[in-house]
């Protein structure tokens, strides 16, 4: 009894939850655990799952990123409309890099030097590029004109699709760098104790800087990615990401207060986010029924996490 | 006079702490108690028991015959019992005034009453002697200020049990003397004060009766405090005898190695020029906003410079970037522990290390195990009291909260200058000397070191030489050999006239 | 036939809160009844979503789906993500197009064009300037716009090249970008419009849907124009346009163009039970034109186009 | 020259800097400054007005509140059912106030008692509230039956209409309650300090409970005003809201750290907010630009303010 109870809330204790939830769906929603729905669950993941890794940075060092979506959307729109321009891919993958690296820059410098809130900051330029997305594109989606471009997404290795592969490596280099690296330490303390920790040496603003930008390359990333998929640049894509990764992100644990984080958490939580739309659709539950539902499973899995830490006595 | 205030049996545990064991004392009507220990021995734990804000495991507060079952701080407040924290407990955004009725606002049908809010505050700190506008904002207090404001609290509410978590800590001898007023005041009003701190002088000067705890264990309960020395009070604090806490060790002086030429900044106008040598000990002395700090935080580059220049063994160092200056070899241990000094959510190891551990982490890649040596080195030297290196620093207790931030810079590499801004505020006599005997084996070791203390004694016992700050600019440049009391504090204060009487006051209370 | 109970067919619209897309999703199931096929309901906002959804019905064992994309640029991935899961496809409302633009000829569609629809609107209303014998030169258009959605533009674009071409001055013709499609947001920007011209006294106005269009007609109330000094015409036709028509007073929503969910959903889903059960395949392209409905006709239309 | 510097970088700062922008665009933009202009830009704020006011609350206490916009369609959907079903439209009234303050309360147990983060309680509240409002009408605009509601907007008092005179008496209010009551200084405490607030014996899980719930009733009511402006309940009302007022909300100096707030700074935040759209509209800016300028005059409201309290030395 104490050893399972112990278990479940032990540090990994979502990571048991989450298992158990999964062993149930797969057990009763038909067709849920077949190769294929994996498959799609994972790809359906993939745009959340990889920005949610510099997500986890910028929440566990007490900052916040409202223009993921945005950036998402315009980079991946500037790949097409260079590369259909250059009639290079590569071209397009570095110009979208260049663009998202610029906009997570322009965070990160009016962030860390202005010592502007980050919120307001991002909901600014939220705004500032999905105008930039529009006017690029007069609003209308850009076609992609060589068709090597859909091969990112449609290409697979050992019989899985690329985006999957990208947002592994992704896990597990983040991960890394999180737990073993200076960098990632660095940014707990920051999300622990800003000042404190520029005591201690630690060049705060260039760190926050750093984290913004990391942040606007890997939404190039998923840009690139999610318009190789959907065979175009849209700039209406990914409208509302920042709020699915905000989430995943909480589920999995990141304190918006800053200081804590784990990237098995933030995988866990993007999956949920994933299994629970997945699992609507294979049950057929009706679209405003969808909403109550959505909203139920995020209310409990934070609680049960909650109960979780309230359980390991953990001070606030 | 009965026992007015009895615990019985108090025990309280945490995760892999037993904080408080069985513990039994009363303490008579109309008294003052001391309660002493080294750090993580219990004490605020034992208060925190009292205000209500922590259930004991078990055991249980009689007060006047009455066995107290309070669940919340409230209830304890109804109870006449009211505690001011180790940690100050305002609200930066509000008012003095306001910080001082929070919980109990003045007023009808949930307006509050302006006039009495304000009016009954600034008659209060008029009372008892505290300098301070009820109107301003907390947040543009100073420390000691702020302490001011926090041991009002105790004033404001007509408690029957007043309890006082090392209220000194972070107040010079003058504001010292206001509190002590104060509660010999309180006590001839038949209150009882518990009473916490880690400076001897003051338990002498101010209690009737003591409680020593130990491993959070009853070491000794002395109802009669003119029965027992110092020297037992020590013993029965740390297990061992201390001789001489200051413990001095004169050392050779060799070349000029932190020369700081005409600093100003926005808090500290005017220029300040001074210099240290190898193997010096330099002591900063000052009343309260006195400007030690805000110097201390310039030649660090916590805060950005307007004129000056700070250089190392002739090297100049850059303006406002602390990380610079460590590379440079100047480190600094920030007065304001809880906003500075820890870093909230992470663990003791991590604390430590998290500036040194550039040293062994190539290409930014941690080595875990050479973070955990570090930090059991130092748990071991520091002698902190915790269960283990992955301890959250916000569970340790106060005193032992500094010596891992002590570790952080001990743990550093070429090191040349450490500045210490209060090097043993909170504090046990046991570890203080330790602390000494780094200073002066860092000392030793070339090392130029910046002390700047509130403690006269503490000044006096262990610096080669003072400099006394007043209202932000030197006042006076003494060397050991003219140290004299009565002529630091002559500097460090303001106005003259009210220089010799407070110095009487000082060695009269000595 | 016994066969029916095996087909399984998807329905993927890109607004499912709307209640265009929940009526086509109605008259679908109502045929999915009929026949005993079953019929997987999934809203897909974007093309992200629109990708899992496709793999979702492919998981699920469908054997082909009907598509309302939330884009039209969609189309080389969307017919490449049903071929790749085996899945047949049929789109309704917006014709998926190719990177170049020209449609994609292949997947049968059903659907209106949306200039078409904008056309039937500024049909109507130069046809109500007329009866009410105003001079073009005297009459303000709104054009409540949300130029990030295609359609919008088409839309509003259709209705104003008919005024235009029957002599409507360009200059007359104002823009109230909403921020949101809702009633709220047009209504803040058509007021704007409204105070900054305030000595025209007639007005029309346009925009993508009826909600659109009301919050223009709100607008004027709330500057004081009078009902008959407005020209109102929304496209849609659902519950919020039957509301202004119900009012006990007319009010500037002088009419709208419905547009019959029901052959969209019935037919579509229909077309697609007799591919897949059947093997016959559906017509490539059916045009179904939008309908005006006024403030006394409004029952008829709708009867005629079997919503009710 | 430093009395002037005195008047912009102090505590009205921000008020002065509105004067001066407002007294720029009223000389150089056509039609702004005619009465009818005002009136209808007044009533275009409305909403997010009468909103921020409890938002202001909310924030002050170091929450977060992101399920205004849902609540607010779904009391206007419950005000104009309950009125058709009953025929009076004082139980429509009623009926909107008593959900409104429902999901208000169920936000604040769940935020105070099960201690779960706001932002994810009221992300999803967010969505099983806009998920009720859909199932309630089926998606669908409900409409008015009786005439007699449209007048709750339509009517005017001395010349103005009626929400604007709600929207000023919610300011003096809730201005007048943050300064001089108990429970204002109580929410400043808890934002400021909780910790500090809980020991001096301030109740502080019930001070949350009833900030939520005040701010479910506020959402009521402009969930009522803005069914009768628009003549009908709508489930897709409002959504986006919550960025809205929570912007104007650190606009007017509103600290999302906690502690700080001023309503005359929510109510300058409330009117950029306004005066910006109303003027890029009376200038006829392209919808696309329009992304652009609305974040760039984000960032530079804030920027602006953030100079005036970097001079005035606050530490953070
Ligand atoms: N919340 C907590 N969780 C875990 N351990 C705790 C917690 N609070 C206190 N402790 C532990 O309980 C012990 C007693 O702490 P306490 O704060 O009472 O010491 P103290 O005597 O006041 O010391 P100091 O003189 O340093 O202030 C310490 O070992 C401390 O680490
Ligand atoms: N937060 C603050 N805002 C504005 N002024 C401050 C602030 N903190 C300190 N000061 C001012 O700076 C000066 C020096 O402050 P401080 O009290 O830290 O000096 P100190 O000599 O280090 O004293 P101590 O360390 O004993 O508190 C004083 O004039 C004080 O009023
Ligand atoms: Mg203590
Ligand atoms: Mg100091």
């Amino acid at each position: 009894m104490t050893s399972l109870k112990k278990l479940l809330l032990g540090e990994q204790g979502l990571v048991v939850i989450f298992a158990v939830a999964f062993a149930i769906v797969a057990l009763t929603v038909p067709n849920f655990l077949t190769e294929r729905n994996m498959l799609g669950l994972l790809q359906s993941v993939v745009t959340i799952g990889i920005v949610a890794c510099t997500m986890m940075f910028c929440l566990a060092s007490r900052d916040f990123d409202l223009s993921v979506g945005s950036t998402v959307a315009f980079s991946g729109m500037v790949a097409v409309m260079a590369s259909n321009a250059s009639g290079s891919i590569l071209v397009g993958l570095v110009a979208a890099l260049i663009c998202g690296g610029a906009v997570g820059l322009v965070n990160g410098v009016v962030i860390a030097r202005f010592r502007i809130n980050a919120l307001i900051t991002t909901l600014a330029t939220m705004q500032i590029v999905r105008g930039f997305a529009l006017i690029a594109s007069d609003g209308r989606a850009v076609g992609i004109n060589d068709p090597g471009f859909y091969q990112l997404a449609l290409s697979k290795f050992l019989g899985i699709p690329t985006p999957i592969w990208v947002m592994v490596v992704f896990f597990i280099v983040f991960g890394f760098v999180l737990n073993r690296t200076v960098f990632g330490k660095n940014t707990l303390a920051i999300g622990g104790n800003p000042e404190a920790s520029r005591l201690a040496g630690v060049n705060v603003s260039n760190m926050r800087i750093w984290i913004f930008t990391l942040q606007g390359l890997v939404c190039a990333v998923a840009g690139v990615l999610l318009a190789s998929r959907i065979t175009s640049g849209q700039p209406n894509a990914a409208t509302g990401l920042e709020l699915s990764v905000i989430s995943a992100c909480v589920l999995g644990g990141v304190s918006l207060a800053g200081g804590r984080a784990a990237m098995t958490g933030v995988i866990v939580g993007v999956l949920i986010m994933g299994i629970a739309e997945n699992v609507m659709n294979l049950l057929n539950i009706q679209a405003f029924y969808q909403y109550v539902v959505r909203g139920l499973i995020l209310l409990l899995a934070v609680l049960l996490d909650n109960l979780r830490s309230a359980a390991a006595g953990r001070r606030t | 006079m009965q026992d007015f205030l009895q615990f019985k049996a108090i025990s309280k545990g945490y995760p892999g702490v037993q904080a408080l064991a069985d513990v039994s004392f009363s303490v008579k009507k109309g008294a003052v108690h001391g309660l002493m220990g080294e750090n993580g021995a219990g004490k605020s734990t034992l208060i925190r028991v009292l205000s209500g804000d922590q259930s004991a495991d078990t055991g249980e507060i009689l007060i006047d015959g009455k066995a107290q079952n309070y669940r919340s701080v409230r209830d304890a407040f109804e109870a006449g019992v009211i505690v001011i924290h180790q940690e100050l407990q305002l609200v930066p955004e509000l008012t003095v005034a306001e910080n001082l009725w929070l919980g109990r606002f003045p007023g009808k049908a949930g307006v509050i009453d302006r006039t009495r809010l304000v009016g009954v505050v600034k008659q209060k700190l008029k009372d008892i002697g505290i300098d301070i506008d009820p109107a301003a904002k907390v947040a543009s207090l100073s420390i000691g200020e702020r302490q001011m404001v926090e041991i009002a609290k105790a004033v404001m509410a007509d408690a029957r049990v007043i309890a006082l978590d090392e209220p000194t800590s972070s107040l010079s001898s003058r504001e010292s003397e206001i509190l002590f007023a104060l509660i010999d005041r309180l006590r001839a009003e038949g209150k009882i004060i518990l009473y916490v701190s880690h400076r001897l002088d003051e338990i002498f000067r101010l209690c009737d009766s003591l409680t020593v705890l130990r491993d959070g264990k009853l070491a000794a309960h002395h109802p009669d405090i003119s029965k027992v020395t110092r020297d037992q009070i020590i013993s029965e604090m740390v297990g061992r005898e201390i001789a001489n806490i200051w413990g001095f060790r004169p050392r050779e002086r060799g070349a000029v190695r932190l020369e700081v030429k005409d600093l100003a900044g926005r808090k500290l106008r005017t220029p300040i020029s001074f210099s240290v040598r190898q193997g010096e000990i330099l002591g900063f002395f000052g009343l309260i906003g006195a400007g030690r700090s805000e110097m201390a935080r310039l030649v660090y580059g916590a805060d950005s410079r307007s004129q000056g220049t700070v250089s190392v063994d002739g090297k100049a160092v850059a303006p406002d970037s602390p990380p610079q200056s460590i590379r440079s070899g100047i480190v600094l241990c920030p007065e304001d522990r809880k906003f500075d000094g820890i870093v909230q959510g992470r663990n003791i190891e991590e604390n430590m290390a998290i500036s040194s551990r550039r040293h062994f982490s190539p290409f930014g890649i941690l080595q875990p195990k050479k973070e955990a040596e570090l930090a059991d080195r130092f748990i071991a030297r520091l002698r902190v009291r915790t269960p283990s290196r992955k301890q959250e620093i916000v569970n340790l207790s106060g005193g032992n909260q500094q010596k891992v931030i002590l570790g952080r810079w001990l743990s550093e590499q070429g090191v040349k200058v450490l500045i210490i801004d209060e090097p043993t505020r909170g504090i046990d006599v046991g570890a203080k000397s330790e602390i000494y005997e780094i200073l002066y084996e860092l000392a030793g070791q070339g090392m130029a070191i910046v002390v700047i203390s509130s403690e006269l004694p503490e000044v006096m016992g262990i610096t080669d030489r003072i400099m006394v700050m007043c209202e932000g600019r030197v006042a006076a440049d003494i060397e050991r050999a003219d140290f004299d009391e009565r002529r630091i504090l002559a500097a460090a204060l303001p106005d003259v006239a009210n220089a010799s009487e407070l110095s009487n006051q000082q060695v009269k209370s000595r | 036939s016994a066969y029916a109970a095996d087909v399984k067919i998807g329905f993927i619209v890109k607004q499912p809160e709307e209640p265009w897309f929940q009526d086509e999703w109605k008259f679908a199931d109502i045929a999915a009844q009929e026949k005993g096929f079953t019929l997987v309901k999934i809203g897909a906002e974007d093309g992200e979503k629109v990708q899992s959804a496709i793999d979702n019905l492919g998981a699920q064992g469908a054997q082909g789906f009907i598509i309302c994309t939330p884009d039209v640029k969609l189309g080389p991935g969307i017919v490449a993500k049903a071929a790749a899961n085996d899945l047949k496809l049929m789109t309704v409302d917006d014709r998926l197009v190719n990177a170049d633009g020209s449609p994609i000829e292949d997947v049968p569609h059903m659907g209106i064009s949306a200039t078409k629809i904008g056309e039937a609107v500024g049909e109507t209303i130069v046809e109500e300037i007329k009866k009410r014998g105003w001079d073009m030169k005297d009459v303000g258009a709104i054009r409540v716009s949300y130029d990030q959605l295609p359609t919008a533009v088409d839309r509003v674009e259709g209705a104003l090249s008919v005024l235009k071409a029957a002599g409507f001055p360009e200059a007359n013709i104002f823009d109230a970008p909403q921020a949101k499609t809702d009633t709220e947001a047009a209504l803040n920007a058509s007021t704007v419009v409204l105070n900054k011209n305030a000595g025209i006294k007639h007005w029309v106005a346009v925009g993508l849907n009826d909600e659109a269009v009301l919050g223009a007609v709100r607008a004027t109330e709330s500057v004081g124009i009078a009902a008959d000094s407005m020209i109102g015409v929304g496209i849609g036709g659902a519950d919020s346009a039957i509301n202004e028509f119900k009012k006990p007073a007319a009010t500037g929503f002088f009419g709208t163009v419905i547009i019959s969910p029901k052959r969209h959903g019935y037919e579509t889903a229909l077309n697609m039970f007799e591919w897949v059960a059947n093997g016959k395949e559906p017509e490539k392209l059916i045009l179904t034109a939008g309908q005006v409905a006024l403030r006394d006709n409004y029952e008829q239309v709708r009867k005629d186009l079997g919503i009710e």
